[in-house]
């Protein structure tokens, strides 16, 4: 037998095996479940909607707050800072574009605790580094950032603090989420590209 | 080199670029940037000015600090090492016998203008379109190596003289 | 997992260095497949030398089958490979202009380059003529931008369009190239030229 | 013999890869590959199992309590089985869920944690496992949010 000849065959056998493969899959999970359990399961990857606030009202830039809502959701209240990529588009392996920074903090935050809780499992399990949700979702935002209010007699410094943290988060709140759409949605889509388009090819 | 064997190098150096950089080959790509450095060091403003060339100039960028810049230095650099090892350093003109050295150069020349002409326009020649294109089973590649080849054989019947 | 570049943010020097080393590796395979000589690749279009679609389909099949392995296994993430954006007009029109470029030139620019770096003469005024070429696209630009950048279709995969499994349209795409090995070697045995395979 | 010899540089290749595929996908200590198909009922919410719909879910019903407190809330008969979160994938749970022929409810005082582990397990292939969550607890937002209308925009 001639080279070509053992060489088409080794192809055949190899192009055999890759059509049987359930490969319009596309992506799966990457790490083992053992591995991944304790990484879920870890309390260092929540966050409170206060710790949230803090990073929202000091601009951190090492942190991403990544929305898991839909747009139409996501146009009529967002964290500010935030970037939205539905929880659906998610699935549609939409991670690697958001999260390859290694050494920012990305916090998923949907309106409950079911979708950020998720998108945080399949992060970890294509073994993305820092990854957290913010506990209680957009719910407990408003619920604490938005509604609180102080009742007591006497106020600690500590209380203080986070009252202030509050107040100022939720004048940050009001004062992006009163803006017409038309500049909300500008916002989002700069942000947008900014995240997209792959590098290569010859141009 | 057996052909087939060969062609696994190159397929194994593509993989590898797509496993290291998630991008493909591409040779005319860096043809280009060359261009646009030339350009803008000959006529600045005129390269700042048009709509082609302002855009490798945005933001300080270097067109010659790039990817395919440095992709190509590597082709020159890998060939010679290749030629080097297989004992084929020599300069010379190949052509057919039957053909005048000036007619041979004048009609690689024309080539080379049609040939990175179309590599500009499809983004991407029989490497950076064709080839990886394929890798990646993109529509785009399938197509761009149907034309080359279809039209090159077209093509090859009224350059017959030439090369046979 | 990879592209590394995905995983870790690469250093520019680092970066760079890696296309100098994927251009080493991609010159070398050129020029060892024979590729730095113009009457070798223009053989497959007169069929006395079929070299480059040997080369060329291997090459597209390996890294192919890799991939999807690569893939298969999740150390790869193709989503995260960049895929060529499909403008219909641009890459039939500049296909074909290619495809008389190659013949009247003897090369493309990859092979060209590695053609020049071993001191093919006809190589090197190639490339100066490549340079002319992008230059002059350059400067027409605002001429053909219409055609280059109409009928836009995104970067689409084909085994999407078809409906099919990537690695089931590999498979066909196997037979395919077996089915094309096997014609170019009965044509290199019907269309042989030893005067000049000989010489090259 | 001679077969072997003649075609060895094939085998060779086509062998190993053939293992390491067959491993990866029959292997129980992975994830199963298509991670979208798995986690599609979370995008469908058809996996968010609240009071209303309990009573009509059919089939012999288990529940996996994954905290200490007792879930207490749908005590009527029903079969719950104590496993804290972290030891969900020891192998005589896994082929508890695995055995259970009906649907398997995870509860947990923290819908995060009965989310997570939901999420884990069906990526490991198990079907029929549904999230027992409170009337209230669902991915809508409760309150409303008001505009202040004095705000102009800067830009």
């Amino acid at each position: 037998m001639n080279t070509r000849g053992k060489f088409s065959a080794g192809l055949l056998c190899l192009g055999f095996i890759l059509a049987l493969l359930p490969l319009s899959a596309n992506w799966s999970f990457t790490i083992k479940p053992q591995k991944l359990l304790p990484k879920v399961l870890d309390d260092k990857t929540y966050f409170t909607v206060d710790q949230v606030a803090r990073f929202v009202v000091s601009e951190d830039t090492t942190v991403q707050i990544i929305d898991l809502r839909s747009p139409k959701e996501f146009r009529a209240v967002n964290i500010p800072g935030s970037i939205n990529v539905p929880y659906d588009k998610l699935l549609n392996n939409a991670l690697g574009s958001i999260l390859s920074n290694g050494n920012i903090k990305n916090i998923f935050y949907s309106n409950s605790d079911f979708d950020s809780n998720y998108a945080l499992v399949i992060a970890g399990g294509l073994n993305y580094k820092n990854i957290y949700v913010m506990k209680g979702g957009l719910n407990e935002w408003f619920n604490t950032v938005m509604n609180s209010s102080f009742s007591g007699e006497r106020i600690s410094a500590r209380e203080n603090a986070l009252f202030e943290t509050r107040t100022r988060a939720r004048k940050m709140f009001t004062e992006l989420n009163s803006l017409p759409d038309s500049l909300k949605l500008k916002f989002i889509e700069t942000k947008h590209i900014a995240s997209k388009k792959l590098d290569g090819g010859c141009e | 080199m057996n052909p087939y064997l060969a062609g696994t190098m190159l397929g194994m150096v593509l993989l590898l670029a797509m496993f290291l950089s998630g991008r493909g080959l591409g040779a005319s790509g860096g043809i280009k940037y060359c261009v646009v450095s030339i350009v803008g060091a000959v006529d600045r403003p005129h390269a700042e000015g048009s709509i082609y060339y302002s855009k490798y100039f945005e933001e300080g960028k270097k067109p010659l600090k790039n990817w395919l810049t440095l992709e190509i230095l590597g082709v020159i650099a890998g060939g010679f090492i290749s030629g080097a090892i297989s004992k084929r350093l020599k300069f010379k003109i190949e052509k057919s016998p039957k053909i005048s050295k000036t007619r041979r150069l004048i009609f690689a020349f024309l080539g080379g203008v049609f040939f990175v002409y179309g590599a500009q326009l499809a983004r991407g020649c029989t490497s950076g379109a064709a080839l990886s294109g394929m890798a990646v089973l993109s529509v785009a590649g399938f197509v761009t190596m149907i034309a080359i080849f279809g039209s090159a054989y077209i093509f090859a019947w009224f350059f017959r003289k030439n090369w046979i | 997992m990879g592209p590394i570049s995905s995983l870790i943010q690469m250093p520019e020097w680092l970066d760079l260095l890696i296309a100098l080393l994927i251009g080493i590796g991609f010159g070398f395979s050129l020029e060892q497949a024979g590729f730095s000589s113009s009457r070798k690749l223009v053989g497959m279009f007169y069929g006395y030398d079929t070299t480059v679609i040997k080369v060329f389909f291997t090459a597209s099949i390996v890294a192919l089958i890799g991939s999807q392995l690569l893939s298969f296994f999740g150390l790869l993430n193709l989503n995260q490979v960049f895929v060529n954006e499909f403008y219909v007009n641009a890459s039939i029109v500049g296909g074909i202009i290619m495809g008389a470029g190659f013949i009247m030139g003897g090369f493309c620019p990859g092979t060209g380059l590695s053609a020049l770096s071993i001191g093919k003469i006809d190589a090197m005024v190639f490339f100066v003529g490549g340079l002319t070429g992008a230059f002059l696209f350059a400067e027409t630009y605002p001429l053909i931008q219409k055609l280059a950048n109409g009928s836009y279709k995104g970067p689409i995969k084909i085994n999407e369009v078809l409906g099919i499994s990537p690695g089931l349209f590999t498979f066909l795409l196997i037979i395919a190239a077996v089915i094309m090995f096997w014609i170019a070697e009965a044509a290199e045995k019907r269309f042989a030229r030893p005067d000049i395979t000989n010489e090259i | 013999m001679k077969v072997i010899n003649k075609y060895k540089v094939i085998i060779a290749v086509v062998l190993p890869i053939l293992i390491l595929v067959l491993i990866r996908s029959f292997g129980a200590n992975h994830f199963k590959s298509d991670a979208k198909r798995w986690a599609e009922p979370s995008v469908l919410r058809s996996n968010i199992i609240t009071g209303d719909q309990f009573g009509t879910l059919t089939g012999d019903k288990l529940i996996i309590n994954l905290g200490k407190a007792v879930s207490g809330i749908y005590n009527m008969n029903i079969d719950e089985l104590n496993i804290p979160a972290d030891s969900i994938l020891s192998k005589n749970h896994l082929k508890t869920i695995r055995k259970h022929d009906g649907p398997v409810l995870l509860f947990s005082s923290e819908t995060a944690v009965s989310s997570r582990i939901w999420m884990v397990l069906s990526q490991m292939g198990y079907q029929n496992i549904f999230i027992l969550a409170n009337d209230s607890d669902n991915e809508v937002l409760k309150y409303k949010f008001q505009p202040d209308t004095l705000v102009r925009p800067e830009l």
